[in-house]
């Protein structure tokens, strides 16, 4: 806790993704300016021009893997950081982007383009763990702007960023949320899913759809069990699973769960 | 003959991935390629077989800058086969949205992106060293829109609250009403936006472009309206499809899009939209605007930075009208049956048109859907712009015109994940 | 009016038949967010000029007055006093924001579906200690509260209403009223079967696992608890580490962190966060505080996303247990 | 038989759950991840405490922690020795004389000091564990008449990981003490003894009726020298072991540290290992 006589070089790196998760970061108002006095803002294409090469301290890592490029590009970034954080679903698990990894890549190619052939493309969308080591992960998509504040804060500070891993339905009563499964019947994936966004959805009237992917210990079949009772069908949880962290394990194997079991019957 | 070529890793303040590559032959710009290489996201891919009511949260996800703009084209084309149309304070309540996601975009690229290249800075983090007030105020008012975004979409980025045939929670007008006082200011503050852009030194460079926007009988158009041209275009979102074509360049992971007949480029966004529709902005932005010296058409893209202050003028304005007039709906959404069919919309994303066609099966699964953002549809105009403005600085040293290449470009505040990052600018001096 | 309709894991509201003021039965919130709120503030340090302060949050000095507090959540904050203010340590806020409290308690006219507090001896009527205790009486045309004061400022406020003395007619049709209501309970913890005894000697019991299936670890029984205490602290700081602050927060011991230490948790199967969560309640906190931790309000299997059932799954170890 | 009353004295009147600002003025390396620090406290609120009780330690921005006090009473000063395993303890360990930390406590029931009179004393620390044992061990050198045979039976990891190194052979040549100590891996040049703990405690004869143990250590350690200290006729309430669970508040509120009808930081961390023997030996409980 001697001051601080050295500001971290703070680095921004991006693949596959919407750009939504580092834009989080601008949208920081009221910090934004506090946090460039805090670190050096050493790479950051999407905000400056400015270019300091050479090692990073902290790097946030936005994005999916989805080309040989870029599987090569995120070791260097590794070799280059110190602390690598990955932020958002698509560095966490894959992303949206993922639902290739259950289908024909090429056959995606060809309903998007029209010269698929100029289309240079992995056939999987994958975690940023799944090539580098990563010192910690944010989750959300996209993540939420608070908690980014808390992990680059935690981080400088030295102590573990406060992002709980338990289930979304804590923060529903902690914020006062009537649960809208119990009370509504509406479909909710809040008791698995992680925690972080301030139970959003429920307090808009709306189940949870998983955005911050799978909590600590999650038990989807048994939720999956509740929810036909309220009446989904099988090919409606086979989707229910599989949207922005499609490729999250515990997600993966119960859309694919319910996806064997649809084509059974 | 000397053989150059000049490369840049990555295109900054561009929100997204793409390069650049430059062909100088002979003193004169042969041409200018813009390479898209965001990795491929297969959004209208994945989009089949999934059912329709999933669709504003999944389009959202095509681009984290403007998802509200994915969210409202795809509501209206789906909407379109439903045929449903919303009681007006539900309409009121998506322009208002959309009025929050223009202020957020339009402020962040005018502090945080492009004013810098005026004043020589390489961000908005650097520029508020020396002009600490100046990025203050515009982080303010950029703040100002993102409150419309989390109070009434639930977050800034991929709102959750937005559903087919309305929303999934109509705020009290009390709630509304806790945004009224950082609205006037951010009336002024916008005020003052567009006072001060007007300062800036401006190149002389002007182009006749095909202006291409949404037209809409009374309103400033945000989610209405015929898609009109300054050359006598003037149809529905359903004929889209017959006029514009998106053709698939090597080098890019984005598709161009051109007129089908004649080939030609267009132009959408602020300018075009501004040009399109002066007449349809508030008496207070109308003013704005030619106080600070624009006419009622602009053709300079360097300007654009005015016209994206005088339209979050606009758009702050706008939101003040929605939430003083403003009456608590009865149901929070129009309930919709799902059905067979075809639908369309085009609405007015901040960067410009954005075309959606979805067409589904009688369970309410997706068959087909295409998106056409606004970034491809003005790829063809950013290359025009290049081989034609940057002709006068070739005597520039590679770096002065590479960042001559970059301010092009900006001028078109260019959302890349959703068509693109730019990785390399190659200067081919031959 | 509107009544409440609840079963393992569902909660809805229906027009009801009578016009009652509190013909319904415990609802989603909780008293304790008032006494014992979700997240709290500890303490602040502040560094100026290199010399660091610290500052403690003052305890809220809200006034408060719980209208319609059932004879369970009269127990339960019976129960939070004794955890938060009657040992050695007393918490502050919980103490302050308690005194600051005006209890108007209503006896039950209507058990909800998931109600066993005849069962756990809490109620329906109410027993521990209040400032005034209603019950609500509809008589054809006429309408009245039965009014039972239970301290010196419940008296003052009687006062200061209108008010005449029930007849014993009245008293004990009020009586009545409780009595059915502790007949139509929908449910009850198993009779007959020394409970805390039963899980203290079956904590190896394959139940735990087979609850642990449908166990979503989600927490929500925990939450809505009116006895539930626990919490935990995160401490923060100001980007430029000028400025430090404990928040503290409701935690459960569905949680991962709830018991983590160095090297691993000591919790880490669903079996065994449940089996920790029942047997608290139902067993080693009389050892710890002289009295059973559950109140029999019944919130847990309603709240419960996929309706687990705290009675029947006493009775499933009681019925392994004896056949 | 149960253990001592421990002397509760909340620092200063601020609130058990606010820790009181005070100061380290000394930091020692002891062993490869372990410091000591000592901490200045106001010497107008003098520290009482009494051994095996432990404060809760906050590093400012990061967090908090319970560590045992591991230094004798009086003179104004903690101390405190803190093995660097995660982020809390590590901010710690890199506090630097004159930075600020802030303390509660004291906390919990310490050593059975009273009932160990007239006693012998065998004490068993495993690594870190001798850190809370050293107050007892300084209370018992302090009156050392007041009891029977004592002995140290200590087990670390490696040679460079015993604690206190010169002050236990200080111990060795100036105090009646009995002193064992092993290693589990160590280099040619270690000329002491290499295997676990409970090999130690084989060699040693103890009068089971009236000899009172002292136990801590990692969880298994511990269990395994309480299995042997009963195999040597030990009741199981002469021995006594310090246990360690999540904690959050110290002071009985926040839940986590039960184990079974116990709160670790109200009733223990000090018990019997007839209170413990049955919880400990279910899993996850
Ligand atoms: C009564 C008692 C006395 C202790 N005495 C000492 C001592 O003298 N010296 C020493 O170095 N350590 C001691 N410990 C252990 C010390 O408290 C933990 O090592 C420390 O909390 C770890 O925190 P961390 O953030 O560094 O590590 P992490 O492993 O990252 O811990 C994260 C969180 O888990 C909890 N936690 C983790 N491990 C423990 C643990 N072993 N005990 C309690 N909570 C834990 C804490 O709440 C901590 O904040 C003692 C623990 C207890 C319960
Ligand atoms: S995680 Fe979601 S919000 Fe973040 S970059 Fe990916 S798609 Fe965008
Ligand atoms: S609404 Fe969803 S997240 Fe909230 S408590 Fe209910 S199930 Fe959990
Ligand atoms: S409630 Fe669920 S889907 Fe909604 S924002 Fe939170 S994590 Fe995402």
């Amino acid at each position: 806790m001697t001051g601080r006589q050295i500001r971290p070089r703070l680095a921004v790196w991006k693949f596959a993704s919407c750009d939504g998760c580092q834009l989080s970061l601008l949208d920081c108002e009221d910090e934004i300016l506090g946090l460039a006095e805090a670190v050096e803002i050493a790479y950051f294409p999407e905000a400056t021009r400015a270019e300091i090469s050479g090692h990073y301290d902290i790097s946030l890592v936005e994005g999916s893997i989805t080309t040989a490029h870029d599987a090569v590009r995120i070791h260097e970034v590794r070799r280059r950081s110190t602390k690598l954080i990955v932020i958002g679903a698509c560095a966490t698990s894959g992303g949206i982007q993922a639902l290739r990894n259950f289908a024909d890549v090429t056959e995606y190619a060809r309903i998007v383009y029209a010269r698929p052939d100029y289309i240079e493309t992995l056939s999987t969308s994958t975690p940023i763990a799944d090539h580098v080591r990563v010192d910690f992960e944010l989750r959300g998509c996209p993540i939420n702007k608070r908690q980014l504040v808390e992990t680059l804060g935690a981080f400088i500070a030295g102590r573990r960023p406060a992002t709980p891993a338990h289930s979304v339905c804590v923060e529903c009563k902690l914020k006062g949320v009537t649960c809208v499964m119990v009370a509504r019947g509406a479909p909710c994936l809040g008791p698995v899913t992680h925690a972080g966004c301030g139970a959003l959805c429920p307090s808009y009237n709306r189940g949870c759809y998983g955005c911050f992917g799978p909590k600590e210990t999650p038990n989807a079949p048994a939720l999956s069990a509740r929810l036909s009772e309220l009446g989904m069908d099988q090919r409606a949880l086979a989707r229910l699973y599989s949207t922005f962290n499609a490729n999250a394990d515990a997600f993966r194997q119960e859309s694919e769960r319910h996806d064997q079991q649809d084509g059974q019957g | 003959m000397t053989s150059k070529t000049v490369k840049v890793d990555v295109l900054a303040r561009v929100e997204g991935e793409g390069g650049l590559k430059v062909t100088i032959r002979d003193g004169l710009v042969r041409s200018a390629e813009l390479n898209i290489f965001e990795p491929p996201r297969f959004f209208e891919a994945f989009l089949r077989g999934r059912n329709f009511n999933e669709t504003p949260d999944i389009v959202a996800r095509i681009c984290g800058i403007c998802p509200v703009a994915y969210q409202m084209s795809a509501v209206h084309a789906l909407e379109n086969i439903f045929g449903v149309s919303l009681s007006p304070q539900l309409r009121a309540l998506r322009r208002l949205l959309y009025c929050g996601e223009w202020i957020e975009s339009h402020v962040l690229h005018i502090y945080m992106l492009h004013a810098p290249d005026f004043l020589g800075y390489a961000g908005g983090v650097e520029m508020a060293r020396d002009h600490g007030d100046l990025v203050r105020q515009g982080l303010q008012l950029k703040k100002v829109g993102n409150e419309i975004l989390t109070l009434l979409g639930g977050r800034e980025i991929h709102p959750i609250n937005v559903r087919v045939g309305g929303f999934y929670r109509t705020p009290l007008k009390k709630e509304l009403l806790t945004l009224k006082e950082s609205l006037k200011w951010a009336r002024d503050a916008a005020l003052a936006t567009v006072r001060w852009t007007g300062t800036l030194e401006f190149p002389d460079r002007e182009r006749d472009y095909t202006f291409v926007a949404l037209r809409h009988e009374e309103e400033y158009p945000f989610n209405e309206g015929r898609i009109v041209s300054n050359r006598g275009l003037d149809i529905s979102a359903g004929d889209y499809d017959k006029y514009f074509e998106e053709i698939h360049v090597p080098q890019s992971t984005a598709l161009h899009s051109r007129f089908r007949d004649s080939g030609a480029a267009y132009l959408v966004g602020p300018l075009a939209r501004y040009s399109l529709n002066f007449d349809r902005l508030s008496a207070l932005a109308q003013e704005a605007a030619l106080a600070a010296g624009l006419d009622r058409i602009c053709r300079n893209p360097y300007c654009s930075i005015i016209v994206r202050a005088v339209e979050t003028l606009y758009a702050v304005d706008e939101a003040l009208r929605v939430i003083e007039t403003y009456e608590e709906p009865k149901s929070s959404f129009v309930p919709v049956e799902p059905r067979e069919g075809e639908g369309y919309a085009a609405t007015e994303a901040p960067r410009g048109l954005l075309y959606h066609r979805y067409r589904l099966e009688s369970d309410g699964a997706i068959a087909e859907a295409q998106i056409v953002p606004p970034t491809s549809q003005n790829q063809a105009s950013i290359e025009e712009d290049l081989v034609e403005f940057i002709g006068g600085f070739l005597d520039l040293s590679d770096e002065a015109l590479r960042y001559r290449c970059e301010q092009t470009v900006r001028n078109y505040d260019p959302c890349i994940s959703c068509a693109t990052h730019f990785l390399r600018l190659d200067i081919d001096r031959g | 009016g509107l009544t409440d309709e609840q079963t393992p894991g569902g909660y809805r509201l229906v027009e009801a038949t009578d016009q009652s003021y509190f013909g319904f039965s415990v609802g989603p919130h909780v008293w304790k967010k008032y006494l014992h709120p979700p997240q709290i503030e500890l303490w602040r340090a502040r560094r100026e000029d290199g010399d660091l302060t610290i500052e403690a949050s003052r305890p809220d000095n809200e006034t408060y007055a719980f209208i319609g507090v059932r004879a369970c959540e009269l127990a339960a904050i019976s129960k939070q006093d004794r955890v938060l203010t009657g040992g050695e340590y007393v918490d502050p806020h919980y103490k302050t924001r308690r005194e600051n409290t005006l209890l108007v308690a209503v006896n039950c006219g209507k058990a909800g579906g998931c109600c066993f507090c005849a069962s756990m001896g809490t109620g329906p009527e109410v027993r521990e200690p209040f400032d005034l205790a209603l019950t609500e009486l509809s008589l054809g045309e006429e309408h009245l509260f039965i009014v039972e004061t239970g301290s010196p400022v419940g008296r003052e406020l009687l006062l200061q209403i209108v008010s005449r003395p029930a007849t014993a007619q009245e008293i004990e049709m009020a009586q009545s009223i409780v009595e059915r209501t502790a007949q139509t309970m929908g449910r009850a913890m198993p009779p007959d079967v020394d409970v805390p005894k039963l899980l203290a000697d079956n904590l190896l019991h394959p139940r735990w696992q087979a609850v642990a299936e449908r166990c979503l670890s989600c927490a929500n029984c925990t939450m809505v608890c009116p006895t539930c205490f626990c919490t935990t602290v995160d401490d923060i700081s100001d980007l430029a580490g000028e400025s430090f602050a404990r928040e503290r927060r409701w935690d459960s011991c569905f949680t991962m962190d709830f018991s983590y230490l160095h090297g691993g948790g000591v919790r880490n199967s669903v079996a065994s966060r449940y089996r920790q969560w029942m047997t608290h309640k139902l067993s080693t906190w009389i050892e710890q505080f002289g009295s059973s931790g559950c109140v029999g309000c019944g919130r847990c299997i309603t709240w419960c996303p996929v309706g687990i059932d705290i009675t029947q799954e006493v009775q499933a170890i009681a019925v392994a247990q004896t056949g | 038989m149960s253990t001592q009353p421990s002397t509760i004295a909340s620092p200063s009147g601020t609130p058990a759950d606010v820790p009181k600002l005070c100061y380290v003025r000394n930091r020692r390396h002891d062993a490869p991840d372990a410091w000591t620090l000592e901490i200045e406290f106001d010497d107008r609120n003098p520290f009482h405490y009494t051994p095996g009780q432990f404060n809760m330690l906050t590093a400012f921005g990061v967090g908090e922690a319970a560590i045992s006090i591991s230094g004798p009473p009086g003179r104004g000063r903690l101390i405190h020795t803190i093995r660097d395993v995660g982020p809390v303890s590590h901010a710690l360990t890199r506090l630097a004389p004159d930075d600020p930390i802030g303390v509660r406590g004291p906390f919990g029931v310490g050593w059975p000091m009273a009932i160990a009179e007239g006693q012998d004393v065998v004490i068993v620390a495993g690594g870190l564990g001798l850190a809370p044992l050293r107050p007892a061990i300084y209370d018992i050198l302090s009156r050392r008449e007041k009891f029977g045979d004592v002995r140290l039976l200590y087990g670390a990891r490696r040679p460079e990981d015993i604690l206190y190194l010169s002050e236990i052979e200080e111990w060795r040549k100036k105090s009646d003490i009995n002193i064992n100590i092993t290693v589990d891996h160590a280099g040619m040049d270690w000329p002491g003894h290499v295997g676990v703990v409970t090999r130690l405690l084989s060699c040693v004869r103890m009068e089971a009726s009236r000899t009172i143990a002292m136990l801590c250590g990692p969880e298994v350690m511990m269990r395994f020298v309480a299995a042997s200290l009963i195999e040597k006729g030990l009741g199981v309430g002469r021995i006594f072991l310090s246990m360690e669970r999540n904690m959050k508040c110290a002071i009985g509120h926040c839940g986590h540290c039960q184990l079974g009808p116990t709160f670790i930081c109200r009733d223990g961390p000090v018990f019997t290992f007839e209170r413990m023997g049955p919880l400990m030996s279910v899993k996850e409980l």
